[in-house]
């Protein structure tokens, strides 16, 4: 039933997120994160804190957004599971491009471009 | 470090095709596929375009350690904002 | 028409990616697919990666008629060459 | 009956090609493709006349491979139905490059690249 309600949030995140309304993205990823966490499910977690990330990209919040896709890097690590960290890696370069801090976006797109050789 | 914003662009680029494709596929589909299609799926169209991305992204970066030139990797960039008008 | 072997050699790449990454995907979904599903996944092969090749491959075509230079062509072609190491 | 024998002779064919082995795949084909234009299937119609095209290719036999590929062409002209369309002129475009006649190859890859943002 939590698992129900999940993923049901995380469906209602993405399709906000389609229609170009970030902000009520948020609202149900964030939901959809504690749930994950409760029931510790942490490909589910990974999908929430990707949808919080790129929620905040899209208002903007390219700080925010950083924190949400380098919690996917360390569920990741901390799972010893690595699906979504190419895209993470990814997201979190993107928004050091639009803070202006190339140098920083540059080495995340290194690990990036390392990986999309990769499955 | 002035091909940073091309990488970003070329990105959104791809992954504007591979959502919409994606989304054209499903459709087809229907709802009555299993997580396991959807995954594989969701695989497949991330595994052709980060394959396909793959060199074009590693000669955008230049780190001066082999014999890449700074001037190779500006005309590659000159090149891929050209060939996906990435600068409009 | 310098650059008419890149072309046959970048279809060449692309299509290697695509096969590779559509017989992963079958693999994964095993052999109870419907046909339906067979055909859907193979276009969204086929169309991520022609969507993906349609600028380079445009950009490859000099015909004169456009503002596009034969010298602009040739460096592109050599910025395709580069990136997919398609000389080797 | 026949659907069935078309379509397990198009399968067979096309494991001999990923197998490298492009004499005993035309020979499959060449059933598929009398079996198809019998049960009047003109999309495994196609099929087939593209695996006998790919075949003669893997053998250096351009010529005779621009001719099956073509046949793709006018079946779809036929039928009105352009599946396989844009595969084709590519393929037709590869063969004229491997017979050094860049400039016809130059022609077919124009029409080639004129389908490949649609469907």
């Amino acid at each position: 039933p939590k698992k129900q309600e999940l993923i049901s949030k995380l469906k209602s995140g993405k399709n906000f997120l389609r229609n170009q309304q970030p902000d009520k993205a948020f609202t149900e990823f964030k939901i959809a994160l504690e749930l994950a966490q409760n029931i510790k499910d942490p490909i589910e977690e990974k999908k929430a804190a990707r949808g919080l990330g790129a929620s905040l990209q899209r208002q903007g919040k390219y700080r925010d957004a950083v924190k949400y896709h380098s919690m996917v890097l360390s569920i990741s690590e901390r799972e010893g599971e690595d699906s979504g960290s190419t895209e993470a890696f990814g997201a979190i370069a993107d928004c050091y491009t639009e803070l202006g801090d190339l140098e920083k976006a540059g080495q995340y797109y290194d690990k990036y471009i390392a990986r999309l050789e990769k499955d | 470090l002035e091909t940073v914003p091309t990488i970003k662009k070329l990105r959104a680029y791809a992954e504007r095709i591979r959502v919409a494709e994606l989304e054209k596929c499903l459709g087809k589909m229907g709802d009555d596929i299993s997580k396991k299609t959807r995954k594989a799926v969701d695989d497949l169209s991330r595994g052709i375009v980060n394959r396909m991305l793959h060199g074009p992204m590693q000669h955008l970066r230049c780190d001066g350690s082999d014999d890449r030139t700074l001037s190779e990797t500006l005309e590659n960039m000159h090149a891929l904002n050209r060939m996906f008008s990435l600068e409009t």
